[in-house]
């Protein structure tokens, strides 16, 4: 379902005018709700005038199908069929479906290591995302790349990566090849509230600026880079701010409320698309430990206790079900769907072929070249050649 | 001698260490609250306080050149990068600061930084979490680096490392953290620049560090079980300074050599040693010496993919034999199989 | 002279409050000149109510050395007697002195590789600095540095950097160990207007106002980075609002008045030492080349024919004769004293010895290590050992 | 053919492949207004104005990154980075994404990216700023290395670096920039991954790469001259990929081999070539494989200490004479003066 609902939400996107745009100097559209880890439940302050049934309804099948995955993937790391890290989405799918729903097909993505739910919102199949996860031939990537490292050229999903802040200065350069091709395409790239304090990001955005480059650049703000609070970590804990060191539009929404989000990230990157960079930081929970391993024990009981609350997934059905948008057996029916769809991307994910070893120099080059290294750890680099005599034997 | 795994050692060296100076303090991403990626510093927080266990942002450059600014005036920081690949946005300040500053300043002002990192791959973590660069650092005049492959040595390679007043380098292995091993009591700093002889032997030098001479040292115990091999091993402790001297005489005593490295081959740390044992051996050696590496491409993801190009035991066993058919000796049981 | 003149000065800088201190947000004490190249000169508003005349004697005696000194640099370089690269404080002296007067002896400077005029106002011997031009053993990093690496631990200026923005994670380390042994010491970290938009600059001005350091950024805003203009560079060209994502104290100031840049960097030093960290933009200009082979043949020649009007020398000179502080005989014996102590510089550079080449391994380590490699180009790493037999030869 | 500098070849290449193909663009600082900091891009911004030819921020990290996001998408930048000392901040985006990209993601995405990048010391620019640390390169798997010696094959390996789909790191050299040679005018790419013979020679191996391939040219003709010697002279051209073959075939013909490096003789470029050597070749090596590297220190600033760490002439001299003495091989002149 994913793969044919999104094309419409994204080409809608472009019609958003700039006007509200507003720098980070002025602005502080929504009240800048101090990051403490808990967070009282902001509400959605959408600009749009009236609420749209229907998107509502595509947001939450969207948010609930990645929900499933998650958990699904979860589950399947626990069971050590999936390897390496694995970091979750979960908590964040409103934010998700906010920002991908802003993006037209032609549009690119960047992210980073946490991004299964951008990759199924670009459109990818879920099962060739839970195949990467199990390092399977028909894995997005090819098995190569992992949970951190999705890939797909014709979703424009142009990684997944695993170095924080790595992906920054790839984006700015995937934007300024749009200028240099004088096309009508954006670029988004996202990244954690830890990753603001890392050098690619001062780099990467006051090029972005001074250049004029048609790039978004967003913040998922969880409130946590691991065990690491936004406050320990940032002088300045309202990140958007930090926009106004390159004389960059920005502004800070609720990621709770999915509409809010789609709202800002088209704004966002509307502005992008008519040559203004645009930080657009995000407000967001993350629900569990910061991969599948961690049991987050630094989190107080209290503070986890008051998580469920800020859930952005039951808080849209029983949105949906008050607004009388579905009844609650509709939204029944969608969670189990979903569900169903997660278990399906599992059994294609278990019964996708393992890579064979005979590929592993498949990709050392793409333009082949004389002399490459090709030679598995107990290859000697010389074939043994027969000793002429045995004048040196001892 | 207490039984203790190598994480166990390290966090019980570092603690000691501030409890004995109070000049050294720990820096890095997540070693306070979260208790470390690799729980290396779990309790130091809670026992020294924020002072003393400094939880940065996620900063490499920034950290660590902090690190090396403290360390100008006088601190004894240590410094955690979280694995070696993250190291690469600190390189700048490490190369062409922390190993640069007491030599280009004419010996003004020391630089008494230890920065602990570990290597290794073998966790599906892909191609930019899984690489063994220790190269980029042992390469460097006025870098220190050690790479301990044992608990004791965790310890007193740390210590030593913690005194000492250049820049060191620690080489630790994600592999390494849970293996256990008897840990002396006692205060005995390693000399950094020594090499060990992990086990006498006479058929043949086998060589490693880190990861690779624990599997050195499993091969060769076990090939004296099942063939009735002889070979010597060398836990080269320390890559830079490297101890040639110990690695040259012992090549004199058995005329051949394997070489184990968890990098990539081609200019990679068996590179030097072999360079340097083909040279300073040349009329021992009865046999070219073997290389066994990581193949040589960014590390897949794939578990299938992921061992096909990571050394396993098997790959240095075979090195071994075809060295000694190549020298022309016979094995006691050549060609029975062994496991 | 510089060196007994200088503790009185930098020590009656602790006496100035920090009620003046403004965050960069509401602050814009001065008007934020636009650095096109050339800009009018503006003109000093020092905030302090009176001039003190034998200040800016004291000052112009500096200056004066500084631009002596520079210019006898000069010379030797372009008579090939000094190596490397050669960067001169030429057009900012005014700013040096202002800087220097703000520090305590006990204080520390880090700064970078255009750094001759600081390490004199720091206290160091002309002798021993323009020795380290000639690679000499009396130099003031005995030879090793050169003109982009002076130090010197007794006077407290601790580098001298080559590497753009490498000096200023060093610094920020430096301000933590201050604090972490609680001592009431400052650092200055001063920088280019080009080093304001590379990744240390934004993970070392974060981490300093994170955690409350003792140390003052200076960026000396000479309005190029080798050929490149300010606003092609900096998205956000007047530098000092960078702060504000750091929620750091700022300031701009007119780099070309010497009591002006005084009264700010006391402030701003102040500020360090009450734990708040601060960035002081200082407007400078840079009358020659990059360095001293570069003949800037990017600037127009309008541009330069109006240089000379900002040239912070001759204007003091002026003023002093104006403002009868000084005669014009004065000023003039001033000048020709200045000139005899580069002479004498000069003289004792070339009178000292080269570093014997014995010396080369001298600083390898700092604790001696086993196996330290000690080698000189041609040297065998083993001694040859004669082949036991002819047994192997051709 | 023309007469022209290393520096002028570059240039003309640069140019003509902006003309040839569109998607070719020029990054790096001071390229464009200042014209190059050593002079190579003089006159392109003139030519090709602002969309071609981009002047970048001091920021070596974000613009060689950019350059990465914009060849991802077909863009074909070849990025200046001022000197390879700088080019440490800028290695994790080489290292962990533009060498990883292509493998990482399965193929799906190419990197045609050039970094140019002047290495060598010798210009008294001191610790920080006279490094060859192409080792940091030609180790990664996923990297191509070239180094030309030569106007011609400056020349001709910027033509196939440029028209390549990976990234490559093109070594240029400080002091090479002036010299000239003869450069064809035809539009003729060499084959990355090959070395060349240089010179032929049935007496001695000599091999290099950049400014030590020259010296070894100068070296193998002085010594023809003086002594008669028949040295053969390999210059490696590709860093990366190793072309191992050449330099095994011509030490089983000259069964003695000298090395030369501008970099720190442990864990440098030359240990590889060396190992090599003494594992290809090793039957038919008559002495050990001498290396010629710097001294291992941080490069003092002061000319004579400079002068005294790097290798000239006649260390490469002393090591030929020194190998060939080993080997038992007599001098025609032994013991004559040699200039
Ligand atoms: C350069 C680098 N340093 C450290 C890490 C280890 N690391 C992985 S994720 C992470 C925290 C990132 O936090 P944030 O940016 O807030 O993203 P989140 O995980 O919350 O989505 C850290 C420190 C890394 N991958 N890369
Ligand atoms: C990391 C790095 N990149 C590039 C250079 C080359 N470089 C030396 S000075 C300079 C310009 C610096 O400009 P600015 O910060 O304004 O200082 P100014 O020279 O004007 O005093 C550059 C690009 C360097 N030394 N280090
Ligand atoms: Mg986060
Ligand atoms: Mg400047």
């Amino acid at each position: 379902m994913t793969d044919n609902a999104l094309p419409t939400a994204k080409t809608t996107t472009a019609k958003t005018t700039t006007a509200k745009t507003t720098t980070a100097k002025s602005t502080t559209k929504k009240a800048a709700t101090k990051r403490t880890p808990v967070k009282k439940a902001a509400t959605a302050k959408v600009a749009t005038a009236k609420v749209d049934g229907a998107q509502l309804v595509k947001f939450y099948r969207d948010m609930v199908l990645i929900r499933r995955f998650e958990e699904r993937a979860a589950r399947a790391y626990t069971e050590a069929l999936i390897g390496g890290y694995c970091h979750l989405n979960l908590g964040e799918e409103a934010a998700v479906v906010g920002l991908m729903g802003a993006l037209r097909d032609t549009d690119y993505l960047f992210t980073n290591y946490r991004e299964h739910g951008y990759a199924i919102m670009r459109g990818i199949d879920p099962n060739r995302t839970m195949a990467e996860l199990y390092g399977r031939v028909d894995g997005v990537s090819k098995g190569w790349g992992g949970s951190m490292h999705m890939f797909d050229m014709s979703h424009r999903l142009l990684g997944g990566y695993g170095i924080v802040g790595g992906q920054l200065p790839l984006a700015t350069g995937a934007a300024l090849a749009i200028q240099y091709r004088g096309l009508d395409e954006v670029v988004m790239c996202t990244m954690g509230d830890g990753t603001a304090n890392i050098g690619a990001f001062h780099e990467s955005l006051n090029i972005a600026a001074l250049w004029g480059l048609p790039v978004v650049f967003v913040v998922i703000n969880n409130g946590l880079g691991m065990g690491t609070t936004v406050a320990k970590a940032s002088a300045e804990p309202e990140i958007y701010k930090r926009a106004s060191a390159y004389a960059m539009a920005a502004e800070r929404v609720d990621g709770l409320d999915p509409l809010a989000v789609l709202d800002a990230a088209q704004r966002a990157v509307a502005s992008a698309r008519a040559g203004k960079p645009f930080l657009l930081e995000v407000l967001s929970e993350r629900l569990r430990g910061h991969s599948v391993v961690d049991p987050a024990k630094y989190r107080s009981a209290e503070e986890v206790a008051h998580l469920a609350q800020f859930d952005p997934v039951p808080n849209l059905a029983a949105r949906l079900v008050k607004e009388r948008i579905l009844t609650a057996a509709e939204v029944h029916k969608i969670d189990e769907e979903q569900a169903a769809r997660a278990d399906a991307a599992d059994a294609f994910a278990q019964a996708s072929a393992q890579p064979d070893v005979s590929t592993l120099f498949d990709y050392n080059y793409a333009t082949p070249v004389a002399n490459d290294s090709r030679r598995l750890p107990g290859e000697a680099l010389f074939a043994t050649v027969a000793r002429p005599t045995a004048e040196v034997t001892r | 001698m207490t039984m203790k795994t190598y994480r166990q050692a390290l966090h019980d060296t570092l603690r000691a260490e501030m409890l004995r100076d109070e000049n050294v303090f720990l820096m890095g991403e997540e070693i306070g609250v979260f208790e470390g990626s690799y729980k290396i510093t779990a309790g130091l927080l809670a026992e020294f306080g924020e002072k003393r266990v400094k939880d940065t942002p996620i900063a490499e450059e920034g950290f660590t050149g902090a690190a090396i600014g403290a360390a100008m005036l006088g601190l004894r920081p240590v410094v955690e990068i979280m694995t070696i690949n993250f190291s690469l946005l600190a390189l700048d300040q490490i190369v062409n600061h922390a190993a640069k500053i007491y030599g280009m300043f004419g010996g003004q002002a020391k630089v008494p930084l230890v920065i602990r990192t570990p290597g290794g791959g073998g966790q599906q973590l892909g191609a930019t979490h899984s690489q063994n660069i220790e190269l980029y650092y042992a390469f460097v005049p006025g870098m220190k680096v050690v790479a301990p492959s044992t608990p004791a040595d965790a310890k007193a390679l740390l210590l030593a490392a913690i005194r000492d007043d250049d820049p060191v380098l620690f080489l630790e292995n994600l592999a390494l953290y849970n293996t256990k091993g008897e840990v002396p009591d006692e205060d005995r700093p390693a000399e950094i620049g020594r090499a060990k002889i992990a086990r006498e032997g006479h058929d043949l030098t086998l060589i490693g560090y880190s990861r690779m001479a624990y599997i050195a040292k499993n091969v060769a115990e076990t090939l004296a079980e099942s063939e009735g091999l002889d070979i010597e091993v060398i836990d080269l402790m320390s890559l830079r300074p490297l101890d040639r001297e110990t690695i040259i005489n012992s090549v004199k005593k058995t005329h051949a050599a394997v070489v184990l490295e968890d990098d990539w081959l081609t200019y990679g740390i068996g590179a030097e040693i072999a360079a340097t044992i083909s040279d300073g051996a040349f009329d021992y050696l009865d046999a070219p010496v073997r290389r066994v590496a990581m193949a040589e491409v960014p590390m897949p993801y794939s578990k299938v993919l992921e061992s096909a190009a990571m050394p396993t035991n098997d790959d240095v066993v075979s090195a071994i034999f075809q060295t000694l058919e190549a020298v022309g000796r016979r094995l006691k049981k050549v060609g029975q199989s062994h496991d």
